[in-house]
């Protein structure tokens, strides 16, 4: 069949997503760490497991052996760092869970299980180490995804099984990202992008004109 | 006369659309489906093209993509080639190196020099000093072929990357076969083919027999239909690349295929019959005709003389006359003739056949295109005698006499070929493990053997990439001789050309192996044979026979030069594809932007050098950024620094060993520099670490260096395998420091850290909240003031940096970009890594032994840094003072001794602050005592004169970072408008 | 574009990858002399042949060992990045 | 123009390993000035068939540090003069040599290089942006808005020549003088007898020779195992490739650090293009498609017209490189032994003064004055020459 033949790269969309209440941690202990307060962790190095719903859903990545990526369903924004003359109780808590910093507990927080976490993790367990996620989060997705994908970094995503729950760490213009394949309810294919913020807006503009180019559409990204 | 035919369902044209378009400023017109070369011949234009070195008449020869002297000059664009480019509405087409035209190209007159033009000619001539350069200017615009346009823009093109089990090259029956039989085994199969439909050559031919014609058309319906094939015509293969990444060029876009296994069909290119006039328009392979006359309907000529040492030649002469194109005779290079039923069928149609012939002279017409062909008997040894030669009129000369395998990608992927003599043809002898090569390219000529063969290689093709197995036989090679051993015919007159496009005659490449250029290589290198366009792909062959003959060996003695990529010459736009570049924008990127930030670049990151006010000039802006630092407060992004964090029991033990200095004692809360030297005790990077805890630091590295920095640690810790986990934070935390004698009051009410000094002590670190964030508070000194790095998460940086601005903006706060920050840190006499240092630089020459513990058991240079030390130093970095104030050097100009180089100027300021022009140098260290009178050599020779002096340049007793003082100056009057 | 299979991250083309060079094993910085040492820290084997060699995973920040053949290009084996150590064992890097 | 001789002789005066420019100069020095005919130059392959016939022909001064200046000022002399000596063509064409500058920090490393080459009296500009736009009013001056030239460094003399004529004029003017070629004759190995040189092992029959001279590029560390002796030399591949002819339109020679471009136009027309070296250690000269990729997207950066600009034939050669940047020449450890080695990506232009310096140095067995600074034992004493200074300042 011919070039021609295959789905026209229309159905393609590039999201970028909300900041999510998210931590990482890595170091010796880690794992049980973790398990310890509750969140489940993959056993193989480079896959992911979730676990709950709605906001309390869970998606947890381990990366390499000792590494780990939790990244909460519920909207970070509401804890959002940018207007810092927000309540400081709030932030309080929010910069603890991603700083990972000593800081006082604070009244009047209703903490989501990922900020508990990071609070009990702000207090230095031994072998436990915070690493700070401020990462830039895109969504891409639609028929043609891979088509797009394709185009911009070398990986041969489309041969990738979503239920085997990988975690891919690979270069996408010149950048380092992580990718989570993720099967859509329509059947089609769904990735989740991350890279570090510093890379973003170039990281978006870069794939959002591609996007565009193949007649799809934009949702939180300027080109 | 070449002239269009009648309509037939098998052409490639769509007669119902007309195009126009203009050729040498003259009207044309053409159908859709038409390439340029064939509009232009069916037009009954007489030649196309001049040569690049005599420029003689060319005209079309194979219409396979290598017609390398019929390159046109299309809207534009140079070297286009017409046999493979679609006619387009409108084109404007111009022939190329030409001088006055292609009709009365004045360059025509070189072709009457040839005799006295041997090869390599200009390697004897003209090379005295006062002649070479007018002669090269005239060299250099007689060569070159098309012109480029210098303000054609930019394309960006796509690109992609694609990824099969089986990548076919080639859909002629053998690529069909091959790829239907992969697919049919369950690969995913990738089908690439040069010209615009698939089939192969023998497509849509009338004389071919029916049943072959039909399996064809069935094995193509089967392969255009197969879900598992994905057919690429009108797309080659540009190169091969290790593991199986084939580099295809489908016109628009470059696709970079990763096969698991790749099958080569791709067949043969036929060669030229050597003999004078051999190039004359008119004289055309046997197979470049039939395309023209099957797909485009073009007859060749209305007389056609076919030269013959094969059986392709007598089909050849089967389908012109199925297409009532008349053939004079058949002239058999070959004492036996061809005994076949297709030579039979021939001769009962008429056609005379001679045997024994060969072709002595082409004879050209009034409009330069061929009119007869002188033929002579050719013995046993090759040699004809010219005495019994007699004249066969015609219009076309058609020569059918071999081949040669399209075996440049199979070279490319390592395969080996030997020469079967037999066949007369280089066939595959060692294939590299994956790669398959099947069909004419390997031997096998008659269409159920190539069907068979290309079976079998897409059967192992596919069995390679872990589907099936093979089990097919393999298919024998043909035992008929498709190529003759020897198609080259001497002339006294020569012109009897063996590489059309650098115009190489046979005593050319004789002359050359006389002059000692006796091998393949060798010969290539000064003949320039197969260095053109076309690479080759129709010289190389007769070149080799030529080279063999005049050594005496068998062609299986000499080498074959190597094949390298492109296989057809790829525009630089599909290589170049989109042109990705990294652009990296610190969290404070767009409060910059809004503030007036004039950028730099600084690696892939952009920072603001300054910040632009209207009514100021740069120098007044940067001087006011300076001046609202040291006498009020500045702020400004560092946020470019790498930041690093480490964890575990054994972080200090780690960074010391990869520091110089001691960081396992240094205290909780407190902060230190670091140098990091290499191997050999050279600097390579320099940075401040916190100790955050006993069993955590937090520390800085060069904007440069970050990367770099950060993945050689990762080795060492993976190498040392110490109790310590790194983490990269650079992009992730923000980072700013705030800066002057009023920092700390107008900080204090951002933050809950106590500033005051006994809790906050020059050089501390404490962990607490600005302006509502959590933050990291570095109390630091780089730019000599009292002041503060402040590092927070990315997301929390545009709200503090506005909180502080917010503040400082009555207290004659500016935010200050990197000129400032250069000035102020070299008024503080700090050096910068990179420049101040270079890649030999030592902590000795550097003046930073303070820095460096040498009484540690071990850091990385240290053992280094001893041997050093016991040596005196080459060069020591020092404070220097302009005396002349009227003028200032400029970095990297020269110390003057003695008239010798003795130093040179590493960092210089005019120093507002301190009413001088400081600097840095790095002297020969009998010049580096303080006081030391020097000359540097400025621009024009100026000599200025300079002095030694210590540094810190300023606040050398650094009182500033002293509470008192702090608060004596924050009570200046404001010196500059909020 | 040549394919390294990284023991973490799979086959992955070599663009994905920082070379580190050769796996060098240190004469003891405190007992060896300056010869050895400046030998140590300049020389190198410069000949083809299969040689243990430091590669990274740039993305994952993953270093590990290959053992390739530097003159046909061919990784013959990979081994996690401790497999150094033994490699480099009296290295003046620490050990 | 070359004898071809049917054996190698049992003894000569002196061996030279490698029939490249190198060593077919240095056999033509010591014939023609040295009056030593006895020589042999054995060539695994053919004449100039190595880094001779692969570089980008760039010939130029404009170096950092005194000893490479003065060593490479003497080279671009002897080049003016070589077309005459060999009666030869050498198409040694003076096009002039940008050197951008995209950041200030390169500028700094111009205004350096600039300083130094001046005052050995070698002409080299620090020139404005102003300046270059002048020059060549075609380049698009913010390279696509990523690296904007901020100036150069121009060097009046940047010349380009037809390299494989340098090794057939040396081999020409050497076989003249009674030097033997070898071709197809591979060392296989180096005979030692108390510490000095005895003879020569190859695959067309052994040798007597006190003296040998290596001169073989990227196959010198396996030279060298033969005699147990170890340098800093590393091999890496460079890549190169060439576009179709074009009628003329660039004259100088332009590089850019930061876009890793070097090009120039040939006297036939085609450009000839490099970037940077590959970055891992091989002994192969596969190409790469990430090469002709990354080298046509920066050359589209300076050069957008380009765009339809067809790539004909990429190639690739090994750089013998070392830690300084700066070659290894001169006499070693083992007596009678000498070096021409660590050429990286910078032995074209050197091949006349190296034909001279280590002819003379083979002849007298003491180093020529103009190559002691790159010599074997300044790794060992940590002297370094500063070329790498001029690499990592602005990088």
């Amino acid at each position: 069949m011919s070039a021609s033949d295959r789905p026209a790269a229309s159905a393609v969309a590039l999201e970028r997503l909300p900041p999510r209440e998210r931590f990482g941690c890595k170091g010796p202990r880690a794992a049980d760490w973790l398990a310890a307060h509750g969140i489940l962790t993959p056993s193989r190095a480079n896959t992911w497991t979730v676990s709950g719903e709605g906001d309390s859903e869970l998606l947890v990545a381990r990366l390499g052996a000792a590494e780990f990526f939790v990244e909460s369903a519920a909207d970070g924004r509401r804890r959002s760092h940018t207007d810092s003359r927000a309540d400081a109780a709030v932030d309080a808590a929010v910069d603890a869970a991603v700083d990972g910093v000593v800081d006082a507990a604070v009244d009047g927080v209703v903490d989501g299980v990922v900020t508990a976490a990071a609070r009990k993790l702000a207090t230095h367990p031994a072998g436990v180490y915070p690493v700070l996620r401020e990462d830039w989060c895109l969504a891409l997705s639609g028929a043609a995804c891979d088509d797009v994908l394709v185009q911009v970094c070398n990986l041969q995503f489309a041969a990738l099984d979503p239920a085997e729950r990988p975690v891919i760490m690979t270069l996408m213009v010149g950048v380092a990202v992580l990718v989570v394949p993720q099967a859509a309810a329509d059947g089609t294919r769904c990735y989740r992008i991350w890279c570090d913020p510093t890379f973003g807006v170039y990281l978006s503009e870069t794939l959002g004109a591609i996007v565009l180019e193949s007649g799809g559409k934009l949702t939180g990204v300027s080109v | 006369m070449m002239r269009r035919l009648e309509p037939h369902p098998g052409e490639w044209l769509d007669r119902s659309a007309r195009l126009h378009f203009r050729f040498e400023g003259r009207d044309y017109t053409g159908f859709a489906g038409d390439t340029i070369s064939s509009a232009l011949a069916a037009a009954g234009v007489p030649y196309l093209g001049r040569s690049f070195k005599y420029h003689r008449a060319r005209s079309i020869w194979s219409f396979a993509n290598h017609d390398s002297n019929v390159l046109f000059q299309v809207d534009g664009v140079p070297n286009v080639r017409g046999d493979v480019t679609p006619l387009r509405d409108a084109m404007q087409i111009h022939a190329i190196n030409t001088f006055g035209g292609l009709t009365h190209d004045k360059a025509r007159i070189l072709g009457r020099f040839a005799p006295w033009l041997p090869v390599g000619f200009y390697y004897k001539a003209f090379h005295s000093k006062r002649w070479f350069p007018r002669w090269e200017r005239m060299f250099r615009s007689l060569t070159g072929l098309g012109t480029v346009k210098l303000d054609a823009a930019r394309e960006p093109t796509p690109k992609r990357y694609g990824f099969c089990d089986v990548l076919v090259i080639g859909a002629g029956p053998t690529g069909l076969a091959a790829a239907d039989e992969a697919a049919r085994l369950g690969a995913r199969v990738a089908l690439v083919e040069e010209s615009f439909r698939i089939g192969g050559s023998a497509r849509g031919r009338l004389a071919v027999a029916s049943e072959e014609q039909q399996s064809l058309q069935s094995l193509i319906d089967k392969v255009q239909n197969s879900p598992a094939i994905d057919v690429l015509p009108a797309t080659f293969a540009a190169g091969y690349y290790a593991d199986h990444w084939v580099a295809l060029d489908e016109g628009v876009r470059l696709t970079k295929m990763r096969a698991r296994a790749v099958v080569f069909a791709t067949g043969v290119i036929e060669q030229p019959a050597v003999f004078r006039n051999n190039d004359l328009p008119g004289v055309m392979a046997a197979s470049g005709a039939l395309r023209l006359l099957s797909r485009y309907r073009v007859a060749p000529g209305s007389r056609v003389v076919i030269v013959a040492a094969n059986l392709e030649a007598y089909a050849a002469c089967l389908e012109l006359h199925a297409h009532g194109i008349a053939v004079a005779a058949i002239v058999d290079l070959r004492p036996e003739g061809e005994d076949d039923a297709t030579a039979r069928t021939c001769a009962a149609l008429g056609v005379r056949i001679v045997p024994a012939h060969a072709p002595y002279e082409a004879v050209s017409g009034s409009d330069g295109r061929v009119r007869a062909l002188d033929i002579a008997p050719l013995d046993a040894g090759g040699r004809v005698d010219a005495r019994r030669r007699q004249r066969l009129d015609c219009d076309c000369v058609l020569t059918s006499i071999g081949w040669a395998p399209a075996a440049q990608l199979l070279l490319q992927a390592g395969a080996t070929l030997r020469f079967d003599s037999g066949l007369q043809q280089f066939v595959p002898d060692t294939l590299p493990p994956g790669l398959f090569a099947a069909g004419r390219l390997n031997g096998i000529y008659e269409f159920p053997e190539r069907c068979a063969d290309g079976r079998y290689a897409g059967a192992a093709a596919a069995a390679h990439a872990g589907f099936g197995a093979v089990a097919h036989a393999r298919v024998p090679r043909t035992t008929r001789r498709p190529s003759h051993a020897f198609p080259i015919i001497d002339h006294p007159q020569a012109q009897n050309f063996v590489d059309f496009d650098e115009d190489l005659q046979v005593k050319d490449l004789e002359n050359a192996v006389q002059e000692g250029f006796d091998s393949s290589e060798l010969l290539k290198r000064f003949s320039t044979v197969g260095m053109g366009p076309s690479q080759g792909k129709h010289s190389n062959m007769n070149a080799l026979r030529i080279l063999a003959r005049a050594r005496g060996l068998p062609i299986e003695a000499l080498g074959l030069t190597t094949a390298r990529p492109m296989y057809h010459p790829v525009p630089m736009k599909l290589l170049a594809g989109r042109g990705f570049e990294v652009l990296r924008r610190t969290p404070l990127d767009a409060e910059h932007a809004a503030l007036g930030a004039v950028w730099m670049p600084a690696g892939h990151w952009r920072r603001p050098e300054y910040y632009a006010r209207s009514g100021e000039t740069r120098a007044d802006s940067i001087a006011a950024e300076v001046r609202a630092v040291r006498e009020r407060v500045g702020l400004i992004d560092v946020g470019t620094l790498g930041k690093i964090e480490i964890y575990g029991p054994q972080a200090g033990e780690f960074l010391d060993r990869v520091y110089a200095g001691n960081f396992a004692r240094l205290r909780v809360g407190m902060t230190r520099y670091g140098l990091m030297l290499d191997e050999s005790g050279v600097i390579v990077d320099d940075g401040v670490v916190a100790r955050l805890r006993e069993d955590a630091y937090y520390f800085t590295t060069t904007t440069s260096g970050a990367a770099t920095v950060f993945r050689e640690l990762l080795r060492l810790n993976a190498l040392w395998g110490l109790d310590c986990a790194l983490v990269n934070v650079t992009g992730h935390r923000a980072a700013v420091n705030f800066a002057g004698p009023a920092s700390r009051a107008l900080l204090q009410d951002l933050t809950d850290v106590d500033l005051g000094e006994a809790a906050f002590p020059y050089l501390g670190v404490r962990e607490g909240r600005v302006a509502g964030a959590t933050a990291r508070l570095l109390r630091v000194g780089f730019v000599g003031e009292w002041g503060y790095e402040i590092h927070v998460a990315a997301s929390a940086a545009a709200g503090v940096w506005r909180a502080l601005l917010a503040a400082g903006s009555d207290q004659g706060l500016r935010p200050f970009g990197v000129e400032a920050q250069r000035a102020l840190r070299l008024e503080k006499g700090h050096l910068i890594v990179g420049q101040d240092t270079d890649g030999l630089t030592d902590p000795i020459q550097a003046n930073a032994l303070w820095a460096v513990d040498t009484q540690k058991p071990f850091f990385i240079g240290q053992r280094s840094l001893k041997i050093l030390e016991r040596r005196p130093p080459r060069q020591v970095l020092t404070g220097i003072e302009i005396l002349d104030a009227t003028r200032m050097p400029k970095e990297c100009h020269l110390i003057i001794d003695g008239g010798a180089i003795r130093g040179r100027v590493t960092s210089i300021v005019r120093s507002q602050t301190l009413g001088r022009t400081i600097g840095l140098a790095m002297l020969a260290p009998e010049l580096a005592a303080p006081g030391t009178a020097l000359t540097i050599r400025i621009e024009a020779g100026a000599m200025l004169a300079a002095r030694v002096v210590p540094t810190p340049f300023y606040d050398p007793k650094n009182t500033r970072q002293k509470v008192q003082a702090a608060a004596a100056l924050s009570s200046v009057p404001l010196a500059v408008s909020p | 574009m040549k394919i390294l299979v990284c023991p973490l991250n799979g086959a992955r083309p070599v663009s994905e990858f920082a070379y580190g060079g050769e796996v060098r094993r240190s004469p003891n910085p405190d007992t060896c002399s300056d010869a050895e040492w400046s030998a140590y820290v300049f020389n190198r084997s410069g000949s083809p042949g299969v040689k243990f060699e430091w590669w990274c995973h740039i993305a994952s920040g993953f270093w590990f060992i290959a053992e390739r053949d530097t003159a046909r290009d061919l990784v013959i084996a990979t081994h996690p990045a401790e497999t150094a150590r033994r490699l480099a064992t009296a290295t003046g890097d620490g050990s | 123009m070359f004898t071809r001789h049917e054996s190698l002789k049992s003894s000569y005066d002196v061996v030279i390993i490698g029939a490249g420019g190198h060593g077919l100069a240095a056999a033509y020095y010591l014939a023609r000035d040295h009056g030593i005919h006895d020589v042999a130059v054995l060539e695994k392959g053919y004449i100039g068939g190595g880094n001779t016939g692969r570089n980008t022909t760039i010939i130029r001064s404009n170096y950092l540090t005194p000893e490479g200046v003065q060593f490479y000022d003497e080279s671009v002399r002897l080049w003016q003069d070589l077309s005459s000596d060999f009666d030869l063509n050498l198409f040694y064409s003076t096009r002039g040599h940008f050197t951008l500058a995209h950041t200030d920090a390169a500028m700094r490393t111009m205004r350096w290089r600039a300083a130094v080459n001046k005052h050995f009296g070698v002409r080299s500009e620090a020139v404005d942006a102003a300046f270059v736009k002048r020059a060549l009013p075609m380049i698009d001056m913010e390279c696509g808005g990523h690296a904007p030239i901020q100036g150069a460094l121009f060097h009046e003399p940047g010349a380009i020549a037809r390299h494989d004529a340098v090794a057939w004029g040396y081999g020409r003017g050497a076989d003249r003088r009674g030097v033997e070629i070898h071709q197809q004759t591979e060392v296989t190995g180096i005979r030692v007898a108390g510490g000095r040189v005895t003879g020569v092992e190859t695959t067309r029959g052994s040798i007597a020779t006190p003296r040998v001279l290596c001169a073989v590029a990227g196959y010198t560390p396996r030279i060298l195992d033969m005699l147990d002796l170890h340098t800093p030399i590393y091999i890496h591949p460079l890549q190169a490739m060439v576009s179709e002819p074009v009628k003329p339109w660039l004259d100088p020679i332009i590089v850019s650090g930061s876009l890793h471009v070097y090009v120039s136009q040939t006297a036939r027309g085609e450009l000839v293009m490099g970037a940077s070296l590959d970055p891992y250690e091989l002994h192969q000269t596969r190409s790469t498609l990430d090469f002709a990729e990354g080298l046509s997207a920066h050359m589209l950066e300076l050069f957008p017209f380009l765009s339809e600009v067809k790539v004909n034939r990429q190639w690739a050669g090994l750089s013998d490189m070392t830690p300084d940047f700066a070659p290894i020449m001169g006499t070693t450890p083992v007596e009678g032994f000498f070096l021409d080695a660590g050429w990286g990506t910078w032995g074209f232009k050197a091949t006349p003064v190296c034909g001279k310096t280590m002819s003379h140095t083979v002849a007298t067995g003491r180093n020529h004055p103009l190559i002691e600074g790159f010599t074997m034992n300044r790794f060992a004493e940590y002297r370094l020459t500063g070329e790498k200074g001029a690499a990592s300042v602005g990088h």
